[in-house]
């Protein structure tokens, strides 16, 4: 196979990849402009309401609709909407007044911290569970991993949030209430990233670091309860899959240790489709955690973008469907450069 | 409870079943079905699965004979408001005084409805779009897909609630805004599906008895996409439910009083800790039969996917 | 009379960086009711030949014609008629959710030939195979019976060429004897026209009168059966096929300076 | 001369949902410091035969046998960590197919050295010097390179040598082959059975040699067994393959097309129920 | 458990839009306000027939009625600082009228715009200012609306620091503060908290140095932090969680009627609502009582008029109960003998949907198949304010606390074409109700309290009786507190919310 001219065909390489990257993610982005957009438009809530409230008098009312443009043909719009955007400015939220990049810099945060670590926590139980269910296919342990999972499917993710603030708060008192961290923490630190963690560690608030953690404990177990049931799951077909191949009995052959045998050899592999799992899990977490956002009364994203869909406030909707959109494509491509990096034959 | 028992079979009809030398596809086509039965009635949760599934279709077909009360109206507020389980409403009463062991008999009904209509619609969006894609490849791949992308990329919960709001509330709107954000995963598998299998030598043998692209797609494509979607499908079911239940809990899916389970543990969730029965009966039943479809979807899996079954 | 005509054959996979020249100028002809073979290394670009021929691999340069006239791109519906391909891996190349009365119907469907019935027993009598089988699934089918399935799925719509790309090498010795007499058998019966692909001498030897001897895509030599049995291949690299194909030689030989 | 293996009426069985499967039924052998062949058409029981020694049936398997030992070891009741031992270090096996049998994601010289290191406490420098010199040991051109290769981008038989590599850096008493050459060009794999030719004799190893070529198997090996459904049809040195007494053996020798006579129709085999009892 | 020194309320405060009193229009808003800022007078919560100077010290009205004179208190001062004189209360109002935000129509009908407002609207002294209407309403009326949010006194020098391109410093104080209250805004974070701190320069300094309004949605949440103690007051239980906390002994419940009532508009465009038998049918197929003492138990009590008990003439005999039996009657002489089938438009709030549910029942009883349509609150309200319903139910809350308030909106309609300009709760029902839009007219206009209200009571009667809206309940709301709050005083209306003497022992 001609292998010429390797530095410049690299770079080629990487160059095009760049390109193509850049090219899904601003058709992504775009379409999901547009849907969005225009869902908005014919969703029929009136935005001026959500603005001037039901009490308005016309003149005001009228007034407020033309400031928005609500009265210039809806291309047109779109296409001020469009131009505005590239340059950053998704306008202001009608509900918090903000301007909506403000918002979200304050939401998301909130938001990431909470997924980041559900999904860690439902990483690094899930993928030992679903490690062992494969292994000891039919055992008990399996079929408790499967049990756990089931339930992860089925329970209503409030129901259970609202039983273990029951359990763990109201009744044994191990962790303190809803919230990001205690009203006396709160004004110890300056917010900086709004990760309540990293700000406070970075700033050596320590006590208010262990009270954020301590804040954010419950909430992320029940997150990542989620994400291990389905991470746990995947983890068991994927392994069964890999302990199934040939190489396995070849390292068996070798008189590898059978922890050996699963753990280095078998999981490594596992671990290649795996990462696009843990991905997709975590792009739904960041999400779709609204309900439990609502239950531990977390200020993120999800809830933020709930209560502006809701009130119509369709700046701030379509910005924070932006990010989750540009964060999805973005994980996409971590977990496509993690696959490259894991796999050596796609590289 | 396990499902329809199997009937005592007359030796007669089994050796024809079983015959290795059917005399007309339909002899075929029923001898293989009586042994993907009999291999799936060796897996008892999967029978338990069915079981529960069949329970859920009994359930919906006679819930008129079955409820003991009214899913709708209620009794006298004063009275026999949120009552718990007793002898008289064997599951208590919810905040409007009804029983909520008929609504939940009657919601089976918006259940089945919901999980049928999302999989009929969901499920062949997502096996055309991926086989289309999968197997055309080029410019139509790239197209299809970032279409799917975008659709994956949507909040999905944004996305249905915008449907939800653009078409008005209600279980069918709900229902289509459930379909329209579940199927850009199936698509997903059905593309990577035909990706391993349109360079095959059997595809290629038809393609060289000179077979149309929509028949080979559709004749050969979609034939063997569909059992890992079918088992996906129903594995998602609980998600549908929940999804349901979920733009329920927003007050965008079924419009009261109509017995939605999902609407009814989002009404209970305000008496959540002290008459935890109108939340935890409907949330039992979401429970019951999620996992009915899941254990159904696991058999399923090991009869229909020739992959598990290896 | 000649039903197949190759002329300067090129065949290129991918561009740039991955670019593949599968076969460089490849010629050759074959008579009507002729067995023409191919043999060479893996990878050297029998395959592709044969899936150039039948529109599978795109033809980059060089012309093939089929009975007189040159193929057109894509395929007629006469050309799938008149050439019809058996492939190596019966496991792979029958679909495993059809039956194997679906998968013969279906070219008689495509075709909208009539009755279907009648025929589908027809191919399997062909075939050696009784009506018995006409309901199984491939995974009923031991290699050699699906194998069969898929030479009758050729023959039923009565084609004059027949590609056969490795059509025994999955299979056991027995089996592969049995549908080598059948091939043999059904080629006069029904004055087909062959080519065999294979890595195995002996085999190409036992079918084909003629034989094309291929290496990195390119045409090494052209020679015949006889030329073979007797030893006489005057191409070093020939000479090495056959003597590997005689088994193992405990006395280092030349084999070892060719391979690798 | 004490035996290097002992197998004395060796069964395996599969216990599925749909019944039992004998997939190996009273097998009997010894094994010398020799190369024995074992033939027998697909499904035969050969592989079975070759895993069950090393302790590897899949697991709704299950092995019985009378005697089944290795240099006196009984392998039937030694521990799992003598048996792990055993593997690798004293007895390997060739698999059939280097692409499903290499880890793909890990590098070609950390599995080699992985398998030393599993047997030899030994310091990585060394194992990595080990391995390399395994490498050329098995004739590949260039040991450095091929050392830090993925898999995938190894040919077939560089490939299938590196597993030989890999499977004799420890330099074991007893290699079983199973198939290592069918997934390999002819011309290949001639030189593949070159080096593990080279290697018994130079080195005293015991060879089982899975194969379904008689051709080849009866040019390669000293003794052969000939399989059928699970039992040993026939037991006999190589060079009198042609005087096989088993209407099995002889039926396989006769429907091979050679290049020196040809016969049209070739005969064929016809299968004796009466085989299979 | 919460600081002694700071209150922390759990409460769902997301419908916050906007700090500016200019702009403040929202429950939560209004009562922030209300403790952060003044206004120029004020009124009694106790009895809302005695109105109070606040900033200003004393006023007159000329004999034409149409000039107000204040005189403002001396030595007041702002949070900030700055004294506080006419000058700032001339600016806040003038400011109000001009920003013309949603609620400057209560300052507005008084015949100000934004031209001529300045000259309306006079500083006349440094402590003394005078206010002149285009006409002579009752003077009660002008009173009442001067003690709305829309009157709060602001900063001027604070503001004025703070205008960007002429908005009278609008897109500042929108998250800021400038106000001379008991308490100042520290911060607020949409969606999650605001925080106010004690404001030194108060006269009546507050006892508590901070209090928090932290946001939580859940109900169910609410009730968990307060039973822990890590909130200290609870503000949007529903009945069974009000119920189970009652049963703490570390608990108490407070509660006070609102100036809300819930009702349902029948639109009548719907040719059977349009049938006055049909109307009053319809009034007579509401089980008032029994929503009120389960599904509404704390949260309402049983009233059938327009306007709100406490408010000047308000009739709080409520004649109708259940009656099934005269329902039918009543539908049968409309000819609709079997019923009808009609739909409600509902918004998904627990509550909402509850009463309608409870109400679907009684009207089955009569054969009326009532079909809920449930949307989010502002879809419910784009439909109705398009006309587009059948029924839809809700919640009415007065703006200001003079009677007009309701009655201009449920008793007056002075355009009922599709394209009118106001549009009040008669209109959005296409309701003409005749005579009755003078009569509400009128009643503004006459400045003898005793005539007036009894004017009212006319007005609340003729609604009550033939009128397109089925008044059913009076809002309260209620406060789960912990035992050791003291002095947190619920008023009439969510501005009179007050925490200023409240204190935690
Ligand atoms: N679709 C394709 N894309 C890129 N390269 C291809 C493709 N098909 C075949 N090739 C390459 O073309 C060359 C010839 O392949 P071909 O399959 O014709 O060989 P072959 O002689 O049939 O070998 P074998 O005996 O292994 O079947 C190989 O290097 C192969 O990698
Ligand atoms: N995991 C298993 N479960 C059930 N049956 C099995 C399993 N593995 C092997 N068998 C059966 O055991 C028998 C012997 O298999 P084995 O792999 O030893 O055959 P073989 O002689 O090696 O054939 P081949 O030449 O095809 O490799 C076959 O009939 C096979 O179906
Ligand atoms: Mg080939
Ligand atoms: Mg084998």
């Amino acid at each position: 196979m001609a292998n010429g001219g390797g530095g410049h065909d690299a770079l080629r390489f990487y160059l095009t990849k760049t390109a193509q990257f850049v090219f899904v993610l601003a058709t992504t982005l775009l379409g999901l402009v547009a849907v969005t957009f225009f869902i908005g438009r014919i969703v029929p809530i009136d935005p001026v309401l959500a603005i001037v409230g039901d009490r308005a008098p016309p003149a005001v009312y009228a007034r407020v609709r033309q400031e928005l443009g609500l009265d210039l043909p809806l291309i047109q719009q779109f296409w001020i909407y469009l131009r505005k955007a590239v340059t950053g400015d998704f306008g202001n939220s009608v509900l918090t007044t903000n301007p909506v990049m403000t918002d979200i810099a304050n939401t998301f945060p909130a938001t990431f911290e909470l997924a980041t670590l559900g999904t860690l926590i439902g990483t690094l139980i899930g993928i030992p569970l679903g490690v062992l269910a494969a292994v000891k296919r039919g055992s008990l342990i399996d079929q408790f991993v499967r049990f756990i999972g089931l339930a992860g499917y089925s329970i209503p993710i409030f129901w259970l949030g609202l039983m273990s603030l029951l359990l763990f708060y109201a009744k044994l008192g191990w962790v303190p209430g809803p919230g990001r961290i205690d009203v006396t923490y709160s004004y110890l630190y300056t917010p900086v990233t709004n990760i309540v963690l990293l700000d406070t560690a970075m700033q050596g608030q320590w006590d208010a670091f262990w009270d954020a953690v301590s804040h954010i404990i419950l909430p992320a177990c029940l997150l990542g309860y989620f994400s291990l049931a389905y991470i746990s799951r995947m983890t068991r077909s994927f392994m069964l899959n890999e302990l199934a191949q040939e190489y396995v009995i070849a390292a068996r052959v070798k008189g590898l240790s059978e922890m050996r045998v699963i753990w280095r050899h078998a999981l490594r592999n596992a671990a290649v489709p795996l990462v696009t799992v843990i991905a997709l899990s975590y792009a739904n977490l960041l999400e779709g955690s609204v309900l439990t956002e609502t239950v531990f009364a977390w200020p993120g994203l999800g809830q933020y973008i709930t209560n502006s869909l809701q009130n119509a406030d369709m700046n701030a909707v379509l910005g924070g469907t932006l990010v989750i959109g540009t964060v999805f494509v973005l994980l996409n491509l971590v977990s496509d450069l993690l696959y490259r990096l894991l796999d050596p034959r796609t590289r | 409870m396990a499902g329809a028992p199997p009937l005592p079979q007359p030796s007669g009809l089994r050796a024809w079943l079983l015959s290795a030398e059917p005399n007309s596809r339909w002899q075929a086509r029923l001898g293989r079905g009586y042994l993907g039965w009999r291999s799936f009635t060796k897996n008892p949760l999967a029978v338990l699965g069915l079981g529960i599934v069949v329970l859920l279709l009994f359930v919906a077909l006679f819930a008129d004979f079955i409820a003991p009360y009214s899913p709708v109206i209620g009794g006298d507020l004063r009275t026999q408001r949120l009552l718990p389980p007793s002898e008289t409403f064997w599951l208590g009463t919810d905040d409007q005084a009804r029983d909520i062991f008929s609504r939940i008999i009657y919601g089976s009904r918006i259940t089945l409805f919901v999980i049928v209509l999302v999989s009929i619609i969901a499920t062949p969006i997502g096996l055309l779009v991926g086989t289309v894609s999968g197997y055309l490849g080029g410019w139509v791949d790239t197209v299809l897909m970032r279409i799917t992308d975008i659709f994956l990329a949507f909040p999905r919960l944004v996305l249905a609630l915008a449907f939800v709001a653009a078409l008005g509330p209600g279980i069918e709107n709900a229902v289509i805004a459930i379909a329209i954000t579940s199927w850009p995963p199936y698509a997903r598998i059905a593309r990577a599906e035909t990706l391993m299998i349109r360079n095959s030598d059997f595809i290629a043998a038809v393609k060289l008895q000179g077979a149309s692209t929509p028949r080979i797609i559709f004749g050969h494509v979609v034939p063997l996409c569909i059992s890992s979607l079918i088992v996906r499908v129903t594995l998602d079911m609980a998600g549908i439910i929940l999804t349901a239940a979920g733009l329920g809990f927003l007050g965008l899916g079924a419009q009261p009083p109509s017995p939605e389970w999902g609407a009814m543990v989002a009404t209970g969730r305000n008496y959540l800790i002290d008459q935890w029965w109108v939340a935890a009966m409907p949330g039992l039943a979401i429970f019951v039969v999620s996992l009915g479809f899941n254990l159904l979807g696991d058999g399923l899996r090991d009869v229909l996917d020739p992959k598990a079954a290896k | 009379m000649i039903m197949l005509d190759i002329q300067n054959l090129n065949v290129v996979f991918g561009t740039g960086r991955l670019r593949v020249d599968a076969v460089k100028d490849v010629s050759f002809t074959v008579k009507r009711g002729e067995a023409y073979g191919l043999v060479g290394e893996s990878g050297s670009g029998k395959s592709t030949v044969l899936r150039a021929i039948c529109g599978l691999a795109p033809i980059t340069g060089g012309r093939v014609l089929v009975d007189g006239r040159q193929v057109t791109t894509p395929r007629d519906k006469t050309f799938y008629r008149t050439v019809q391909m058996v492939f190596q891996d019966p496991y792979a190349s029958l679909h495993p959710r059809h039956t194997v009365d679906r998968t013969l119907s279906e070219p008689l469907a495509i075709h909208g030939e009539k009755d279907a019935e009648a025929r589908i027993l027809q191919a399997l009598k062909e075939v050696g195979l009784g009506p018995s089988f006409r309901f199984r699934y491939p995974h009923q089918l031991s290699g050699g019976q699906r194998q069969r399935i898929a030479i009758a799925r050729a023959l039923i719509l009565r084609p004059k060429v027949l590609l056969l790309d490795e059509p025994t090498s999955a299979l056991d010795a027995s089996v592969q004897a049995e549908i080598l007499n059948l091939l043999d058998d059904l080629r006069r019966k029904m004055e087909l026209t062959y080519i065999l692909v294979s890595h195995d001498l002996a085999v190409v030897a036992h079918l084909c009168e003629r034989l094309l001897v291929m290496r990195h895509g390119e045409a090494v030599e052209e020679t015949t059966a006889e030329a073979l049995r007797s030893g006489k291949a005057s191409n070093e690299y020939t000479q090495s096929l056959i003597q590997a194909s005689q088994g193992f030689t405990r006395k280092p030989s030349q084999a070892t300076a060719i391979a690798g | 001369m004490k035996p290097l293996l002992e197998v004395e009426d060796l069964r395996v069985r599969f216990h599925l949902r749909t019944g039992t499967i004998e997939a190996v039924r009273g097998v009997s052998f010894q094994l010398g410091r020799e190369r024995l062949g074992i033939v027998g058409e697909s499904g035969s029981g050969k592989s079975q035969t070759g895993r069950a020694i090393l302790g590897l049936t899949p697991p709704p398997g299950e092995v019985t046998a009378k005697r089944l030992a290795f240099d006196g070891i009984d392998l039937q009741t030694a521990s799992k960590r003598t048996l792990r031992e055993m593997r690798g270090g004293r007895i390997s096996m060739v698999m059939q197919d280097p692409k499903y049998s290499l880890n793909p994601v890990m590098t070609i010289g950390e599995q080699i050295i992985e398998a030393y290191q599993a047997h030899a406490k030994t310091g990585r420098a060394e194992a990595r010097d080990k391995a390399l010199a395994m490498l050329e040991a098995v004739k590949m051109r260039d040991p450095q390179r091929v050392f830090s290769l993925y898999p995938h981008e190894v040919s077939g038989g560089m490939g299938q040598r590196a597993m030989i590599a890999m499977m004799l850096v420890t330099d074991p008493d007893l290699l079983i082959a199973d198939e290592p050459t069918s997934a390999l060009d002819v011309t290949v794999s001639m030189e593949v059975l070159r080096i593990l030719d080279e290697l018994v004799s130079e080195r005293g190893m015991g060879l089982i040699f899975i194969s379904h070529d008689l051709k080849l198997v009866s040019s390669f090996c000293d003794r052969v067994l000939v399989m059928y459904a699970g039992r040993v049809v026939e037991e006999l040195e190589a060079k009198n393959l042609r005087e096989a007494k088993h209407p099995y053996t002889q039926g396989l020798m006769r429907c091979l097309p050679t290049l020196a006579n040809d016969v049209h129709p070739l005969p064929t085999l016809n299968r004796d129920p009466s085989w299979a009892l | 458990a919460t600081p002694p020194d700071t209150l922390v309320h759990a409460w769902q405060i997301d419908d916050i839009i906007s700090l500016d009193p200019a702009e403040i229009f929202e429950f939560s808003s209004s009562e922030i306000a209300g403790n952060t800022y003044e206004r120029l007078i004020n009124y009694d919560i106790k009895d809302v027939s005695k109105i109070y100077g606040e900033v200003a010290e004393s006023w007159t009205v000329s004999d034409d009625g149409k000039t107000y004179t204040f005189k403002i208190r001396q030595n007041k001062k702002f949070a900030s600082g700055n004294p506080l004189t006419a000058e700032d209360v001339v600016f806040s109002l003038q400011r109000a009228v001009i920003l013309d935000k949603s609620p400057a129509f209560i300052l507005g009908q008084f015949g100000f715009d934004k031209n001529n407002v300045k000259d309306k609207i006079k500083q006349t002294g440094p402590y003394e200012f005078t206010m002149e209407t285009d006409k002579a309403y009752a003077p009660t009326f002008v009173l009442y609306c001067l003690t709305s949010t829309v009157a709060s006194i602001v900063d001027k020098k604070l503001t004025m620091q703070n205008e960007k391109d002429g908005d009278l410093g609008y897109n500042w104080l929108k998250t800021h503060y400038a106000g001379s209250g008991p308490f100042s805004i520290r911060d607020w974070k949409a969606n999650e908290v605001v925080v106010l701190e004690r404001n030194p320069n108060y006269e009546k300094k507050a006892p508590l140095a901070r209090v928090i309004y932290r946001h939580i949605k859940e109900t169910a949440t609410q009730r968990l932090l307060l039973e822990k103690g890590d909130v200290d007051i609870a503000r949007n239980l529903n009945p069974e969680e009000i119920a189970a906390v009652s049963k703490n002994p570390d608990i108490k419940v407070d509660s006070a009627p609102k100036g809300t009532v819930w009702y349902l508009g029948l639109n009548q465009k719907n040719p059977n609502l349009a049938k006055p038998e049909v109307r009053k049918a319809l009034k007579y197929l509401v089980d008032y009582a029994a929503i009120a003492d389960t599904i509404m138990k704390y949260k309402g009590e049983v009233h059938q008029a327009f306007l709100p008990k406490g408010y000047l003439g308000a009739i709080n005999d409520n004649p109708y109960k259940l009656d099934v039996a005269k329902a039918k009657d009543l539908l049968a002489q409309a000819g609709l003998k079997d019923g009808f089938s009609v739909t409600m438009d509902t918004t998904s709030r627990p509550e909402t949907t509850g009463i309608a549910q409870a109400i679907q029942s009684t009207f089955a009883q009569a054969g009326v198949k009532l079909e809920l349509i449930p949307g989010d609150n502002k879809q419910t309200l784009t439909k109705y304010r398009a006309r587009q319903h059948d029924i839809y139910i809700g919640e009415w809350g007065s703006d200001y606390q003079d009677p007009n308030s309701n009655a201009d909106t449920f008793a007056a309609n002075d355009d009922n074409s599709d394209n009118a300009k106001a549009k009040p709760l008669a209109w959005r029902n296409a309701w003409d109700p005749g005579p009755l839009t003078a009569k509400t007219r009128a009643a503004v206009m006459e400045r003898d309290a005793e005539k007036r209200a009894q004017m009212y009571e006319e007005l609340q009667k003729a609604v009550l009786d033939d009128g397109p809206f089925v008044i059913f309940l009076q809002k309260i709301e209620v406060a789960a507190e912990r035992k050791n709050v003291d002095g947190f005083v619920m008023g009439p209306s969510f501005d009179t919310n007050s925490v200023a003497q409240a204190k935690k022992n």
